[in-house]
């Protein structure tokens, strides 16, 4: 589409990688987001056959996930979209609900380690949440270093933050000291 | 101060914004020859209970939810947590 | 040197200090305290009042005494307790709070004129003449106080946050603490164990006692590789947990590289935020001393340290093993320092003991019915007076042990300000009801102080804590432990007219307690005010109780109708550096860049903290040398060409659903219901109370779809307000709101040529007047399919867009537009000039949206609708806001040279320049191209009533004083026929 | 007794055998012409202004607790007189020139410290309205100087000016400004209303007020009935409590307010600093502890403590402005319950109830005021009219919408 070229949040024409022991953070600019709210009296829909899930859950299929953000209220993503208009798509599978296009107003970093300790003792240093606020299939808002974030838990070894675009700099900047020094501890 | 968040359960308090007494949720009409009175009531007399109160809690770092928080202000004690929109919702509901 | 055999210490490796410059060597395990004994050094500090000489009387972070000055340069940390500075190799230390060498104070005068010096005596006096306070009397007293000193230079050292949430949170790794631990480990319990030292055990490591009878730090050894084998305990050694916060939250500070020579690549102290759904209180104890005459020399300590010098680390207080040591106790447990000193091989005197029925345990002299009436030695202690019936005998000594009984450790469990409550039995305080929810205290710190009280104690702690989080917890097999009964007898000073300390640290005596009583400072609080007992670093953990004891003397009450103390955070002083969380510098906050924010800054732009945002200020061009050249050229282009600014810090909502017109009808003061699809109207929000607190546009892009800006700094205030209306106020309509503010890069394309400019990026979009007026808005793509939103808004009064695509465009879109318009002048402004333009055309921002203004003020009284609802409608009617004279003004200088200085007041010519006569104030000006003067906005009293009137603008605080003219505060097209062409 | 140098030394010599009480503590007589509930600063300075300076004779003081107890024995212990709105800068300025008098008023040392407070601005817009705040305060005849970021440099060169997230460009500085030993305030106040014939008597809580026929008649209390020609509430913190007997609510809310002191160090920051990006600000004692506090917690609460998130953010802020005090050690902090009002500035007035009087909702600013409230509250007991400097501080005014909104954050308590 368009013949302008797009930036990651961080800036850069690529996404950035970094590895710190056993940390792997990867900027995520592929991630179609798109938030989905029922509208009085709607029913809930199934939208690309995902069942939305409750309160604090996320729930995903091959190619989509949706998670909770607010009673009534989820966000939908979709890995690799974000070049396309997913919220139109989801609109289109979601009959009597409000979405609104939010790919852009979010940074993705996703953090991956070989198993679930060190990713713990990451988060331990950066969020104040309840361990099964952030257990495999768990996703929630929370702040972190005064910044609004995403947590999504897809499993074990894989967590997904989001902070809003404009913070990304300082999110990069937050994880990156904090995965440093768990390298060296 | 931990807030028992009635659907993602306990919150550190820091995730919310206080706002204060429950009976901000009780919007006077503003028809009227008493609307004005009504008003600064609404707004100025708030309820100061050393002991139970009811007040407002949004959870600005979390799921965007008001929550109407029963608190012991001389403890800190908190009795329980419900979603705002119920309650106001029950309220409306009272006076029609 | 005094080292003995035995201890805890690790003799197969050396380590080097420095103490005042002189070199020493100590072991891994010595605290800074116990090398410093073990050479020979017992003189450590001066007190603070009367500089006396003083050595450590604990082994532990309790003491009040032993302050020294850590490590050099900007690492330099003062009052730094040497009882519990781990020895490190390279480890420098200095004392403090004297004037020359510590041997030879010349602030030891103050000793002298102790008399002068008594409780309370400044408030009585350095009154005359008054000007002598700030110039003489205070700076004097300054330099006189205060114990060591900051080094003046930022910390080098990083600092980390965390947070941990468990099941049971364990304080304390004494023989309690363990148990507990151990208790819960074993029931699968997610367990955090937290311990100030840096080695677990707590007292069990200062005793001979054994345990199953092997040494006990065999069995602590043994407790702690189970521990560390389970995943579900975490054990955080040199970790203070300092404070207990409500519903089971805990503060703590571990100390990760304290005892490093420099942390290195590693954070030097991490804070702790720990969530615990039960705890369990194992603090242990602390030794109380007696105070009688001169009870303050250095080798004077209490009881139980010395035999945890003794027993741990192997040294003794005393210059060789020829040196007398003594005790002097008020009940059984000081006899075990004497057993201990015994099996140590020491030369002991013997016990002094005032109980005249005192027991013997051992064979070793006994004083009984003896006190310690005086000591003597210059920097360290020669001698001892013992009394007995009436007879005093002086006894060669160069150590004596205190022991006045033990006081539980009851601050954690009295952080929420419940009383501990007085044990007849034990003479002493014990955690009260009331306590923190979910804490349990156990062991010594509740008063049950035998070691195998203490072991079964914290297991069945444990085990209940669980049980009312439904986990069933076995109690584990406790290993054979000493049972001796805690008796505890009072007996708090000895009588005597010399002085006799109780707080070592800010040099109070039983003298000054006396004077307190005798001038009526009785209630505690009083007495610890006015003599500043408990004040110290130690924050009276050595003195509260035997003060209180003494004061209840005085006044012949009962300990507990005297009083008790409240305790409050920190448990032990926690550095500020860590508190802060480490982020520090530039990452105190975090900051929000604009999609162009790269862009700018290869421009070479200026930026500017806006909130969290950083924005472009202005974009300087080679050439100009001062940021107004850069600022005017910028403001012109947009009024003669066209000028391209990020606006992309605004807030933006989006607000769905079937009532969505209904909705912002009731947040805006305005009508936005009526608005048409296409269209997008100025709104105003009021607060409640009438007043006007933002302002923005709401666009309506469909039937039930409405897009909503914020100003940059309202943004999260807004959205807050909004979820309310929605969610407390009106619940039953069909409403859905989300920000999109990061999520759309807008770029605000302003001027005569913007129209031109744009119609070189749009996707065939007729941008004709007629098809896309002021004020409308519109869906559409441009640079060949690039989803976008166009809004025709203007805040500079010049024919205007604000255009929007998906925010990792921002960058491509604003190189495209200077490409496209460099025939057309295509200029970058930044905030400066933005400002410029919007005061031009009048209109409001922060500086007039300030909270305390309304919507009459601003000239837009009107947009308050009278028919409908909204939020702040009926209280903006009230009689102080409707009768409010005062309006917004433009303000331009008689003088065209004269500036107009904002935060100027305004005064009628001829009147006196005071505050009864103000008229108001300037709001916000600038240098106007346009005008070409310099020109401002101000809120005047009868303001639109004065059109022509010249007035004063005075500003006294940087002595200008300005005529200006009141003018419409529309600078450019009052008509607004440019923004509509 | 007279208190000087001379009689300290002559008291060194003997033994201090000649001091006597600082006040007595008498029994409460049957009645009083003035009550006065609440044993703090302001109710202390009332009853000491009421015998001085408006020569009532039968003045009684209740208090709760011991004397001194509210939240004059613990604050930051800050005066100033740096106000915006013509409804306050008159009082504080008013206040502040009797805290320059206090001393020799009082006979006692309350090291009243002109040592300046500088509030730091970090942007223009914020210059700018610290200027509309310099110039009002000499508008009102009090001393305010703008600085300039060189001239900050000099006197304050420790600051974070080279890596802040958000740059000191200037500040506001109130040279006459600076601190007092906030206990000394109390007990200096105390014993010269005590000498004067004032009861004050502690141990003594009000537990009911009297009212026949819409007027007070005295107050009930733990030590029994008292009659009052006139009652003064002086209770900040307990107002509404206090208020609910005589059946009025009030527009404030209690909320806690906390407070931190750091261990003693050598003098090294000689003047009070605010910053203005965040919640910090900062003096040292003539003893040498840092004393700083920040924002309040921001909920209602009774509870005289308060949380580690307001912990960790004041001192950020600290850390962000001055990083070299972060070796330094955090000693104690505490927490008062403060009278946070709905427009952020006091109440000092007559109730609906004849001869009732309140004196309330000063936020955290009422150390700064005790003398001025004291004067213009017993100006108003003995007179029965506000006193010049204190005609704002109506409890009507909100109804009315006169309000007294110094930083414009409308009726949320926890904003002001």
């Amino acid at each position: 589409m368009a013949d302008l070229r797009p930036l990651t949040a961080l800036g850069a024409d690529t996404a950035r990688s970094a590895r710190f022991g056993a940390l792997t953070l990867t900027e995520r600019p592929d991630i179609a987001l798109a938030s989905l709210a029922l509208r009085a009296g709607a029913a809930e829909p199934a939208p690309f056959g995902l069942t939305l899930p409750g309160p604090g859950g996320l729930s995903g299929s091959q190619d989509h996930a949706a998670f909770w953000t607010g009673a009534g209220q989820w966000m939908v993503l979709a890995e690799g979209r974000a070049e396309t208009d997913f919220a139109a798509e989801l609109r289109a599978v979601a009959p009597g609900c409000s979405v609104t296009e939010q790919t852009d107003g979010w940074a993705g970093v996703d953090i991956t380690a070989p198993g679930a300790d060190p990713l713990e003792r990451l988060t331990e240093r950066l969020v104040n949440l309840p361990p099964e606020a952030l257990a495999p299939g768990r996703a929630t808002r929370t702040v972190l270093h005064h910044m609004p974030v995403l947590a999504l838990r897809h499993s074990d070894t894989r967590l997904t933050l989001f902070a809003m675009r404009s913070a990304a700099a300082s999110l990069w900047h937050a994880l990156e000291t904090s995965a440093q020094r768990q390298a060296v501890s | 101060m931990l807030i028992p968040h009635p659907l993602l359960g306990l919150r550190d308090a820091q995730e919310f914004t206080y706002l204060g007494d429950a009976a901000l949720l009780d919007r006077p009409s503003p028809e009227g020859e008493g609307a004005e009175a009504a008003f600064c009531d609404y707004v100025f007399l708030r309820g100061n209970p050393a002991g139970v109160h009811r007040e407002l809690w949004f959870h600005e770092q979390g799921d965007r939810s008001w929550l109407v928080v029963t608190r012991n202000t001389l403890t800190h004690e908190i009795l329980g947590a419900e979603l705002a929109s119920k309650v106001a919702k029950a309220l409306k509901g009272a006076a029609e | 040197m005094t080292r003995i055999p035995g201890g805890l210490i690790d003799r197969s490796q050396t380590l080097t200090f420095s103490f005042n410059g002189k070199r020493y060597t100590g072991h891994p395990g010595d605290t800074l305290a116990s090398a410093l004994l073990a050479n020979g050094v017992h003189l450590m500090g001066r007190s603070f009042k009367y500089h006396r000489p003083r050595g450590p009387v604990s082994a532990g972070s309790e003491d009040p005494n032993a302050l020294v000055t850590l490590r050099s340069g900007a690492r330099a940390e003062p009052n730094t307790r040497a009882t519990v500075a781990e020895l490190y190799d390279g480890l420098t230390a200095r004392s403090q709070n004297h004037v020359g060498p510590l041997g030879f104070d010349a602030m030891a005068v103050n000793d002298l004129l102790s008399p002068v010096f008594a409780a309370g005596f400044y408030y009585k006096t350095f009154m005359w003449p008054r000007a002598f306070w700030e110039k003489l009397y205070e700076p004097m007293i300054r330099r006189a106080a205060g114990l060591g000193a900051l080094s003046g230079e930022a910390d080098p050292d990083s600092y980390d946050r965390g947070y941990l949430h468990c099941d049971l949170l364990v304080i304390g790794a004494g023989a309690a603490g363990l148990s507990a631990a151990l208790t819960a480990a074993r029931a699968g319990a997610q367990v955090v164990l937290a311990d100030e030292d840096f080695r677990l055990g707590g007292r069990l490591l200062a005793e001979s006692d054994p345990l199953d009878g092997g040494p006990a730090s065999d069995w602590v050894a043994e407790v702690e590789a189970e521990l560390r084998a389970l995943p579900n305990v975490r054990i955080l050694t040199r970790t203070t947990v300092f404070g207990t916060y409500d519903h089971g939250i805990f503060g703590a500070v571990e100390r990760v590289a304290d005892h490093l020579p420099v942390p290195g690549t590693s954070v030097r102290q991490t804070l702790w935020r720990i969530t615990a759904k039960r705890s369990v209180l194992a603090a242990g104890a602390t030794e109380r001393h007696i105070p009688f005459a001169s009870n303050d020399r250095p080798g004077i300590m209490m009881a139980g340290a010395l035999r945890a010098y003794a027993n741990r680390w192997a040294t003794l207080p005393v210059a060789g093993p020829q040196d007398r040591i003594a005790v002097f106790t008020n009940n059984d447990d000081g006899h075990r320092t004497a057993l201990d000193l015994l099996a140590k091989g020491a030369n002991l005197l013997g016990v002094i003991d005032p109980r005249a029925d005192a027991p013997r345990f051992g064979d070793y002299q006994l004083f009984a019915g003896a006190q310690v009436t005086g000591t003597h030695g210059r920097l360290g202690l020669s001698s001892i007076e013992i009394t007995r019936d009436g007879r005093a005998d002086w006894l060669e000594c160069h150590a004596l042990g205190v022991s006045g009984g033990w006081n539980p450790n009851v601050h954690l469990a009295s952080h929420h300000r419940g009383r501990p409550v007085w044990n007849e039995e034990l003479q002493a305080f014990v955690p009260g009801e009331g306590g923190p929810q979910g804490l349990i205290p156990a062991g010594a710190c509740a008063g049950r102080g035998s070691t195998s009280a203490a072991l079964g104690d914290g297991a069945r702690a444990a085990q209940a804590a669980l049980s009312e989080l439904g986990i069933s917890a076995a109690l584990p097999r406790l290993p054979e432990a000493e049972d001796r009964p805690l008796r505890q007898t009072a007996f708090w000073h000895v009588p005597g007219k010399a002085r006799a300390w109780v707080d070592f640290q800010n040099d109070v005596t039983v003298k000054d307690i006396a004077l307190a009583h005798k001038e009526n400072m009785r209630p505690v609080e009083h007495l610890k005010r006015w003599t500043t007992l408990g004040m110290a670093t130690d924050q009276g953990k050595t003195a509260n109780v035997t003060a209180l004891a003494v004061m209840a003397e005085l006044t012949g009450k009962a300990i507990p109708e005297t009083g008790t103390t409240i305790f409050r955070p920190p448990y032990t002083g926690v550095s500020l550096s860590v508190l802060g969380g480490g982020d520090t510098g530039k990452d105190f906050r975090p900051t929000r860049l604009t999609p162009t924010h790269h862009w700018a800054e290869a421009q070479g732009a200026a930026f500017v903290e806006v909130g969290p945002w950083l924005r472009a200020q202005y974009f300087p061009r080679p050439g100009e040398t001062h940021w107004r050249e850069s600022v005017d050229r910028e403001a012109k282009a947009v009024r003669s060409a066209v000028g391209l600014c990020d606006v992309t810090t605004l807030g933006k909502i989006d607000v769905q659903g079937r009532d969505a017109g209904e909705f912002l009808n009731r947040v805006y003061s305005n009508m936005m219901g009526t608005l048409k699809v296409g269209r997008v109207r100025y709104g105003l929000m009021l607060r409640e109370d009438g007043h006007l607190y933002d302002d923005g546009t709401c666009a309506r892009m469909a039937e039930d779809h409405y897009v909503v800006t914020t100003t940059t700094g309202n943004a999260g205030l807004v959205y807050r307000n909004m979820e309310f209306a929605r969610q407390c106020l009106w619940p039953e309509l069909d409403v859905q709101i989300i920000s999109t503010t990061d999520a759309w890069a807008q770029i605000a394309v302003a001027g005569p040529r913007s129209r031109e400019l744009l119609s070189r990026i749009v996707d065939g979009f007729d941008l004709s007047n007629e098809a896309f007026p002021f004020m409308a808005c519109a869906s559409l793509s441009v640079c060949g399919g690039l989803r976008a939103r166009l809004f025709r808004i203007s805040f500079s009064g010049e024919l205007a867009y604000e255009v929007a695509v998906p925010a990792r465009y921002g960058h491509a879109l604003m190189q495209r537009l200077m490409a496209q318009g460099a025939d057309l002048g295509v200029t970058p402004y930044g905030t400066e000039a933005l400002g410029v333009l919007r005061i031009e055309k009048g209109h409001a921002a922060g500086a007039e949206l300030n909270g305390q203004t309304t919507a009459a003020m601003i000239g837009l009284g009107m947009m308050v609708s009278g028919k409908k609802d909204s939020i702040g409608a009926v209280m903006s009617r009230r009689e102080g806001l409707a009768e409010d004279s005062r309006r917004l003004v433009g303000l331009q200088p008689v003088d065209p040279e004269a500036k107009v200085v904002p935060g100027s007041h305004l005064f009628a010519d001829g009147t006196a320049q005071d505050m009864a006569h103000d008229q108001g104030w300037i709001t916000s000006a600038c240098f106007s191209p346009h005008v070409g003067s310099s020109i401002g906005l101000g809120f005047l009293e009868d303001g639109a009533a004065r059109m022509g009137e010249v007035i004063l603008a005075a500003n006294p605080l940087e002595g200008s004083c300005a005529a200006l003219r009141v003018v419409p505060p529309h600078f450019v097209d009052p008509e607004g026929e440019r923004l509509r062409g | 007794m007279h208190f000087s140098g001379l009689r300290v030394i002559k008291e060194a010599l003997t033994g201090h055998k000649g001091w006597k009480p600082l006040w007595r503590d008498p029994e409460p007589k049957p009645a009083y012409d003035f009550v006065i509930v609440g044993g703090g600063g302001h109710g202390l300075a009332t009853a000491f202004y009421l015998a001085k300076t408006f020569g009532q004779a039968k003045v009684a003081v209740l208090e709760k607790g011991w004397l001194g107890s509210g939240n004059i024995g613990r604050n930051t212990t800050i005066i100033r007189s740096n106000y915006l709105l013509p409804g306050n800068e008159p009082f504080y300025e008013f206040s502040m020139k009797l805290w320059e008098t206090l001393e020799q008023e009082t006979n006692f040392n309350s090291m009243v410290s002109q040592r300046g407070i500088i509030n730091l601005y970090h942007s223009d817009a914020q210059r700018d309205a610290y200027r509309r705040r310099g110039n009002a305060m000499l508008l009102a005849g009090a001393d305010a100087q703008l600085l300039g970021p060189e001239d900050l440099r000099a006197r304050l060169p420790y600051l974070n000016f080279d890596n802040a997230r958000f740059p000191i460009k200037g500040g506001l500085l109130q040279a006459r400004a600076g601190t007092a030993r906030h206990d000394g305030v109390a007990w200096g106040y105390a014993r010269g209303a005590d000498m004067r014939g004032v009861d004050i008597i502690q141990n003594c809580e009000v537990t009911g007020i009297r009212i026949e026929g819409g007027a007070v008649k005295g107050v009930e209390t733990t030590r029994g009935y008292i009659g009052a020609g006139k009652v003064g509430v002086a209770v900040a913190g307990s107002s509404s409590r206090v208020m609910q007997m005589a059946g009025m609510r009030l527009p404030i809310e209690s909320h806690v307010l906390q407070a931190f002191v750091s261990e003693g160090l050598k003098p090294l920051i000689d003047t009070v600093i605010t910053f203005g990006a965040g919640h910090f600000y900062i003096s040292q004692s003539d003893k040498g502890g840092l004393v700083f506090g920040g924002d309040i917690d921001g909920y209602n609460s009774y509870a005289q403590r308060g949380n580690l998130p307001v912990v960790e953010d004041v001192a950020e802020g600290g850390m962000a402005l001055m990083p070299m005090i972060g070796r330094a050690r955090l000693l104690r902090s505490w927490g008062g319950i403060m009278d946070m009002s709905m427009d952020g500035s006091p109440i000092i007035d007559a109730t609906p109830v004849d001869g009732l009087y309140l004196n309330a909702g000063w936020c955290y600013g009422g150390f700064k005021a005790t003398p001025a409230s004291g004067y213009a509250f017993a100006h108003l007991l003995a007179t029965g009219r506000s006193h010049e400097t204190a005609t704002a501080y109506r409890l009507d005014r909100f109804a009315r919408g006169h309000l007294i909104d110094e930083k414009g954050a409308g009726a949320q308590p926890n904003l002001h």
